[in-house]
């Protein structure tokens, strides 16, 4: 199922673009996801693309604060105050799960034995720097795990919006805010488009339905290469 | 050997003003619920808190930054608390924030007297500032990483499920978190548990932090265990 | 997750020559049997063999030093063996020897993406020449220690108690060892164990060795488990 | 019980000294042995300490090769493979104990929470330089823990024969053989002495029942200070 929406203050807002929802952009990351794959998945988006998994696939979930083998929600009356995910959240596990602390999992992270992790950002630089930490001016509530997830994962893929509220793009040459790490980002979904970080810049892979090449450029600040057919992204 | 101390306030009575504290849990998960209680009676001031969270405004470290005994926080994710926001904007409090692993692995190195690690967290971000960077080769590719010093604890306070008077601890689901690390850090390291059992009735293959790394162990009292985010779903 | 193989001769089929390896153990305890009778069978050569020890004449590293497929050792004590000794001596066999504890904390090194650790062990010996040192403050004095890298090795071969489908693994008794560090340390992880459990079946706060640094599983047979020392009391 | 024995060969071959067995050398040494202790047996002398800790003190014995907690040699037929300690002995556990891996062990040794190391030695130095893994031209099996242990420890006794089979003395101004650690040994217990190691070399502390200053002088080829009366030991 795909939804659509608009914009609600953004330079498009003379058009009406369709585009993904946050349903949609989850939907689209989990085709990234393999079988036997080991996953982190950040807060806000990258959490939803739990929901969207193949059926049958064997894919463990990392939770950074020592947990492999996170499963759903538990049911009513059924929350474990000693169960929680990275995000605080009441959680279940799944039948082969096992716990460790918190420096076991921060050095399966750095060994690179999370085959992917997906995380949600405010920025990122066509080099594949990303900010999702700190906004100067505003109450900094810290990086968590996000910059050892960044520093030392072989794939990332970043779910985030290509435009913030202000209307500005996300994607630049550089990142304005302060970064929580460099060069490490590989993949971009946004409700426009997939986009690959390439040695050159950002690669258009895929397109939104119904959106256009045209409006993607224009939502893109950082560069961008455009070769070829673009094909609209396949979802459900 | 028998650790046990009588309470919470008997294990923490000669942290002083000033010292430096570890304090395990992940947000409100595993933390030392007692101790944190004994500290806010205790008055002691000054504090430097070395703790992955900071607690919320009623709960947690939370309770003792509402009584200004905390002068530094070290942790990884701070501000799910009104007055840690205040006392930070107005200068009151100091926080420095590092990267979840990093915590982590500084609290390992302590304990297996590793005096640095490296680690790529934070390299080319704010965090690196004023730190030492290596390159080091990783699957034939350089790449650049932090050194970062083990933690330096005066005392370290835990909260495990299960221990016994030698002081081998249990713990359990993700209450596990930064406790067994912080256990082996701290030059006195003081476990409550929520059941303290003889010496002899824990499976010796299956003690997450041995006794050696503990001096006062007791059996806490009147558990909250309280829940940050009720996340739920229907049957 | 299914990593469930056979048996060692198919957990253990591309294993080339001239590979690195891992083994754990200590001793003739907790030494992965099968795969290394499956290694003999095989006949793969020219091996570097990271193992705490290096068996008996006739048991363990030993049966493989017998066929000559050891290259080199990397060990931290060793000689319990006389086709050992005369390989040795005849230079047939290179042999590294490191610290027990550095031989450990450089495999959790790599099971942790650490590139390089420091240790005192070796400070003003033979084993530090050649290697950077550094002086680091411990506990108000300088002290020394040596930078010690993390191996690099092609595959780990452990040997655990109980394990899972996803490879999870317990280990019994002081027949942990080295098994843990080297199963975070391999490049390719492959377990025996003695008992293969549904997933399900082992309790997640006792798990010793996550499934994910488990890449091939599977249930060893007619397991000898020699002991080296019999030493006993009289009733 | 202490049993008397003499010099097969060596400098006091025409002297009739009464000195300290292997077993009185353990019982001296099991009187360093504090209260609540957490201790580390090497192989030989050190580990017949065991047999003489005095009954209801607090100690615990750790085996680095993962146990805290170390008992005594099982009854005949309750053997268990699994069960060894660094000496690859088949021993038991105590009430209380705990496994660990080697990297914790070796972690808990280098962070100083073994409050005493117990190992032999082929030679000691007058600052407290320790040879004990090599002999060049020999058969050489390893340093196994040896240099974890004498490089972390912070108190470190070490138990040997004042003098070699050759009739030389261990305790040098240097040592020949090739060092297993530098400056870390604290004590000495050998079959005529007690000494402490300072910064101005060897002192003399208590003498083997029996023995005079002048034998010790003798047997002593590194610095050695004598102060005052010297007490005899006192073993049972």
């Amino acid at each position: 199922m795909l939804t659509r929406c608009h914009f609600q203050i953004n330079p498009f807002s003379n058009f009406q673009i369709s585009m993904l929802d946050k349903i949609g952009i989850a939907k689209r990351i989990a085709k990234e996801i393999k079988d036997g794959y080991y996953v982190n998945l950040g807060i806000g988006i990258p959490t939803l693309v739990a929901n969207y998994i193949p059926k049958g696939m064997n894919v463990v979930l990392q939770s950074e604060n020592g947990l492999l083998g996170m499963g759903p929600f538990p049911f009513e009356g059924e929350e474990d105050s000693d169960l929680i995910n990275a995000g605080k959240q009441t959680i279940t596990t799944v039948p082969g799960s096992a716990f460790f602390d918190s420096a076991m999992s921060f050095g399966m992270i750095r060994s690179r034995k999370v085959n992917l992790t997906i995380l949600g950002a405010m920025e990122v630089s066509e080099n594949g720097d990303i900010a999702n930490w700190k906004i100067p001016g505003k109450m900094v509530k810290g990086m968590g795990g996000a910059m050892d997830l960044v520093a030392s994962a072989k794939n990332i893929i970043v779910a985030m919006q290509h435009v913030n509220k202000a209307g500005e793009s996300k994607l630049l040459p550089n990142c304005d805010l302060p970064l929580t790490g460099i060069r490490c980002v590989k993949k971009i979904v946004t409700e426009l488009a997939v986009l690959d970080v390439t040695p050159e810049g950002f690669k258009l892979l895929e397109r939104a339905p119904g959106v256009t090449v045209d409006e993607i450029i224009k939502a893109t600040l950082g560069r961008l290469i455009v070769e070829g057919d673009i094909p609209e992204m396949v979802i459900d | 050997m028998n650790k046990t101390v009588k309470n919470a306030d008997e294990a923490i009575k000669d942290i002083q003003d000033y010292a430096t504290i570890m304090l395990g849990g992940f947000g409100l998960c595993g933390i030392p619920e007692n101790c944190i209680t004994a500290l806010v009676k205790k008055g002691v001031k000054g504090l430097t808190c070395i703790s992955n969270n900071a607690g919320v405004d009623n709960f947690g470290i939370g309770l003792m930054l509402n009584t200004r005994q905390v002068k530094k926080m070290i942790s990884s994710y701070v501000g799910e608390n009104e007055e840690f926001e205040r006392q930070m904007l107005s200068g009151e409090l100091e926080v420095e924030l590092i990267p979840q692993g990093t915590l982590a692995t500084r609290c390992l190195a302590a304990g297996y007297g590793m005096p640095a690690i490296y680690t790529p967290a934070g390299v080319g971000t704010e965090v690196a500032i004023g730190k030492e960077s290596r390159k080091f080769m990783v699957e034939g590719v350089e790449k650049e990483f932090l050194m970062e010093m083990a933690f330096d604890a005066d005392f370290a306070i835990v909260k495990a499920w299960k221990g016994d008077p030698h002081g081998n601890l249990i713990f359990r689901e993700t209450a596990r978190n930064f406790n067994p690390m912080m256990a082996m850090a701290g030059k006195i390291t003081i476990a409550e548990v929520e059941e303290l059992v003889p010496a002899g009735s824990l499976d010796p293959d299956q003690i997450h932090t041995p006794g050696i790394y503990v001096h006062r162990i007791f059996q806490g009292v009147n558990y909250e265990k309280r829940i940050e985010q009720r996340t739920v779903r229907k049957r």
